[in-house]
């Protein structure tokens, strides 16, 4: 196989994992927002922060579905799941077990410095394992309210809507973090990317996203342009320094 | 790896083979689950004379029942293969699995050119696909199969260069597919491969315009109606079907219809348990 | 009727016209629902020199997201033809709206014959669409186009034997289409229509094999790549976009890629309601 | 427009119908079979018996789906649907208005002597109607049982299973009628006319089942090869004598 290029960003995990499939049975779906949701499957599955699975959604989408991984406390996964359209859907409403391909890209470790994780709702269960695998402090940046009950049970911090954004990313500015890590939406990616440069915090990390179809490095079909060339979400990825993709 | 050919027949274990493209350089062998007993190729992606990075993204996508994708034939091109086929992945690929090299090009030369250095490293394939759907500068981003007075002088020279179990693999645009298998046969080739991606425009989720290839269940009724066509008249050729199998049914429509092989290209994006179980299901028909 | 032509202009009062084929031969005149200041154009089916009975049954089916028909080009000939034309039904449909006559043949003569017969008649008839995807028979059941040459010279006499608006009819098998197109408009045609059914081979519900033209949804993303295909090459060719449109979106994005007029087949056999539909969506786009 | 050809059996309808586009509202299903339905809509649509309809099954199919026309004593649209496929399943169970056209095809005149209508539960809704209209004996042919509530209702004589079919038509053809007019499958309507007309029976009438895509004499799909050439069953039928199509 063509051998996967070397991380970019310092401190990354080089860590090749073996991937596996995986039938995974529902144990717990909570609502994060109107309409996504943290699914917490029976299963464990050792995967690196980061790293990412593939969901076949059977006859609602010609591709498995790509969504980065957590886990409760127990080792449980857990992936969040927002609803775009009708493999998300089934993802959430099916009572079937789902076939999952995993653990999928690198793994990401943060630079050994103080730093916060953003996410999207869409993107709790990765930010969750982040926030506990490194004990850094999470913030959800969502455009619609959060669920009490998730907000309770998982005492998060959040603000809601872009002009609280803005604010949050200010303030965060001034505290003393000196990376980032975001995972939502690629508006986000970018805005948050370009807006903290812009201050002088160019570790800033993004988790991307690509369509992906394989999720294994073979279709060649997640291409994303980067500063030193073309590189694959699923195997340089997804996680990517933000400055190595917009400027 | 035994490799037993005679005249236009490959003798694989099972009459399903990977697709060029959506198979990679081997990555599917990373997958434990897939049962490679049951496999009867591993088709490379297309590999061309020289180093190609593949177009800019977005490069695929899919909905309503079909695949686009426009990946530009990223490819290490013949020095990256090279040390490709020293590494020890691909090496393992091969040593458990018949493995079909798939080569491109943009021009006539680099055609040829590929073909000579490859010579030295054919004994490794069972099989080497000659893609004739690449966009070809020379014409326009056309294939090379737009004159078809040069295509037949390459199939020519590749015929003369190798002993090699060569096969065409040919789209429906560009000409009447089988009168281009016949073509092919009448050159001596072994094979031909029907059908590739056919081109399409898609707007993706983001509303930006795809230019790309088709794949997907969508292709399965025209896939199945060139088999057909060109074994009515091509009775000894070998056929690998390609286009929208899914279901072990699809393949044994592709076999009933004329195909000795049956290729899968995109399921293996949904699942690649789709080996497995039309591999079982095909188990049962030999030598082909 | 008024009949404005101005070069390759047919002027049409909304950009959307009745596929050859699905409309018969004025047959859908007789819905009372049907807003016909909405529609700018009705093609007949595709008249032949000599009578032609058709394919035996089964000959048409639909499933997954595509029709499949092997009518057979079932009509009455030239002679049947002229009588039609004399009809109360036929002259109706022509005083209500523009009628762009379509026609086909087995081979290059018949092309031709018919042409001269079809002479006195043709100005009743804002355009005249060659259909160069019928079956011929001195092609071995392939369309004219396989010969090249021979198709050239018949584009040539056809242009020579009238001034009227003519229409080459591609579909995207049997060459590329943009070159066919560039052939067309290189002999003074004024218009092309892209594209025709592909051929494909389809299992019916009582497990006939139905060997026909696809047409319906799936052709969408290909007749739209080849429309946007020929007119990257061809700023000024008349282009009517025919594939799998049945919605307003479809219809609008055909424009967009570069349709002068949409055509509406098979989504008249789903609900001829998406005729006014799209009429209706299309009325502001002028000049067609 | 091809004027259509001129009817090969006597007493047949020569009436030329408009055809119209109908929205129509459901006001009673009732179960024949286990997967065969009656609808009556609420609107009445004027038409003869032995011609029918085309339903616009919205997303559930690419054409409109054909099915013979019948009529409740106070003229409301009826149709008998069974359930083969996604279209016929639609239309079985949405609370959308149907979309249909008709009435398509020619009328059923049958010939001035005794006959009988035998029809599959599929096509109650045809046998009903000539039944009423032409005063003559209706007898159904199942498969399967028939729901005793519609059995009481329209007071049917049926019979179930293939070996009482073919004692039913051997009792038949010693009974005083003259014709019979047949609709339900393909091969119950070739097998009913060979074995009458090998008796000596040759009024055997048939509607036909052919794929239907306009329903209008546009398309040419709808051929079906008779003694005297092609013809086409939405226009020329869809009601043939059955020695026009099985020898
Ligand atoms: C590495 C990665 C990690 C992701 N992690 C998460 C996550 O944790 N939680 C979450 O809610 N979403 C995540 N996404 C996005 C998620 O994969 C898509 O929302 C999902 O695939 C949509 O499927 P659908 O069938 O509902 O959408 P569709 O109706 O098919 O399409 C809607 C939109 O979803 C996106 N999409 C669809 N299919 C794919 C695909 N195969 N690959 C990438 N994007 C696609 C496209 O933008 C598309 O426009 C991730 C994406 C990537 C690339
Ligand atoms: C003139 C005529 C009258 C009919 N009257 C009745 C009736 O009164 N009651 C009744 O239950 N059925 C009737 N049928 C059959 C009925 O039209 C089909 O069962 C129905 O169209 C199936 O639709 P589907 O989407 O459920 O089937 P699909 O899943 O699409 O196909 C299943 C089978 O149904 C048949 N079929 C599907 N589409 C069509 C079509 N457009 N035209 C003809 N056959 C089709 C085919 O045999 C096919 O194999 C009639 C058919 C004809 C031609
Ligand atoms: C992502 C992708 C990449 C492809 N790349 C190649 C290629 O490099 N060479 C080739 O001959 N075909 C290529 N193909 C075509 C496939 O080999 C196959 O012929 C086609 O996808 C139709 O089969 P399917 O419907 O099973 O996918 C590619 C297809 C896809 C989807
Ligand atoms: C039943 C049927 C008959 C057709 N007959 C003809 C024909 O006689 N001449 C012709 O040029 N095209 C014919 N076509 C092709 C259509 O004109 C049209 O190009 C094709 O169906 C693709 O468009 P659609 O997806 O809108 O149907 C026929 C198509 C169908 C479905
Ligand atoms: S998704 Fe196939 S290479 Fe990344
Ligand atoms: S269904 Fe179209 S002609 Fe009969």
């Amino acid at each position: 196989m063509v051998s996967s290029s070397i991380r970019q960003f310092d401190g990354s995990s080089e860590k090749k994992t073996k991937y596996n499939v995986f039938e995974l049975s529902k144990r717990e779906i909570m609502e994060i927002t109107v309409d996504t949701f943290l699914i917490t499957f029976e299963e464990k599955i050792d995967f690196s922060p980061g790293q990412f699975c593939m969901v076949d959604v059977n006859d609602f989408g010609l591709t498995r579905k790509p969504f980065t991984l957590g886990s409760d406390a127990e080792g449980r996964i857990m992936i969040s799941v927002k609803i775009v359209g009708a493999g998300t859907e089934y993802i959430v409403k099916t009572q079937n077990k789902l076939n999952i391909l995993a653990p999928l890209g690198r793994g990401f470790l943060p630079p050994n410095k103080n730093g916060a994780i953003i996410v999207a709702p869409s993107c709790l269960a990765e930010g969750l394992e982040l926030s506990r695998y490194f004990d850094v402090p999470l913030f959800v940046a969502s455009r619609t309210n959060l669920n009490d009950d998730i907000v309770q049970h998982y005492g998060l911090n959040y603000i809601i809507g872009d002009y609280d954004y803005i604010y949050l990313l200010e303030k965060l500015k001034f505290s003393n973090f000196e990376w980032f890590f975001v995972s939502g939406s690629k508006k986000m990616e970018e805005i948050t990317t370009k807006h903290l440069s812009a201050e002088g915090i160019k570790e800033v990390f993004v988790s991307l996203n690509e369509y992906m179809a394989c999720g294994i490095g073979a279709c060649k079909g997640c291409a994303v342009e980067t500063t030193s060339g073309i590189k694959h979400v699923c195997q340089d990825g997804p996680v990517f320094r933000g400055d190595e993709i917009w400027r | 790896m035994e490799m037993k050919k005679s005249g236009n027949k490959l003798n694989l274990r099972t009459p399903i083979v990977i697709a060029s493209g959506p198979g990679g350089f081997g990555e599917y062998f990373e997958i434990p689950t897939i049962d490679w007993a049951l496999v009867g190729a591993y088709t490379l992606k297309t590999v061309t004379l020289n180093r190609k990075i593949g177009n800019k993204p977005p490069r695929i996508y899919a909905k309503d029942g079909y695949v686009i994708n426009r990946i530009g034939l990223e490819n290490p091109g013949f020095e990256g293969f090279k040390a490709l086929m020293e590494e020890r992945g691909l090496e393992e690929v091969i040593s458990h699995v018949p493995v079909i090299l798939s080569v491109g090009g943009d021009t006539f030369d680099e055609y040829v050119e590929l073909t000579r250095l490859l010579k030295p490293y054919l004994n490794r394939f069972i099989a080497i696909e000659y893609n004739f759907s690449c966009p070809n500068v020379q014409h326009g981003g056309l294939s090379i199969v737009s004159d078809k007075n040069e295509w037949r002088r390459l199939l020519q020279v590749v015929r003369k260069e190798t002993d090699s179990f060569i096969i065409a693999k040919l789209g429906i645009e560009g000409g009447f597919i089988e009168q281009m298998a016949e073509v092919a046969a009448s050159e001596g080739w072994n094979g031909v491969t029907v059908i590739n991606t056919i081109r399409g425009l898609m707007i993706d989720g983001e509303n930006r315009v795809v230019l790309g290839g088709l794949s997907g269940p969508n292709l399965f009724p025209i896939a199945l109606r060139a088999v057909y066509e060109v074994r009515k008249r091509l009775p000894d050729i070998y056929i690998i079907a390609s286009g929208g199998v899914y279901t072990p049914d699809d393949a044994k429509l592709m076999i009933e219809f004329g195909a000795d092989a049956v290729s899968i290209g995109s399921a293996l994006f949904k699942n690649e348990s789709v080996l497995n179980e039309i591999g079982k299901s095909l188990q049962g028909i030999q030598n082909t």
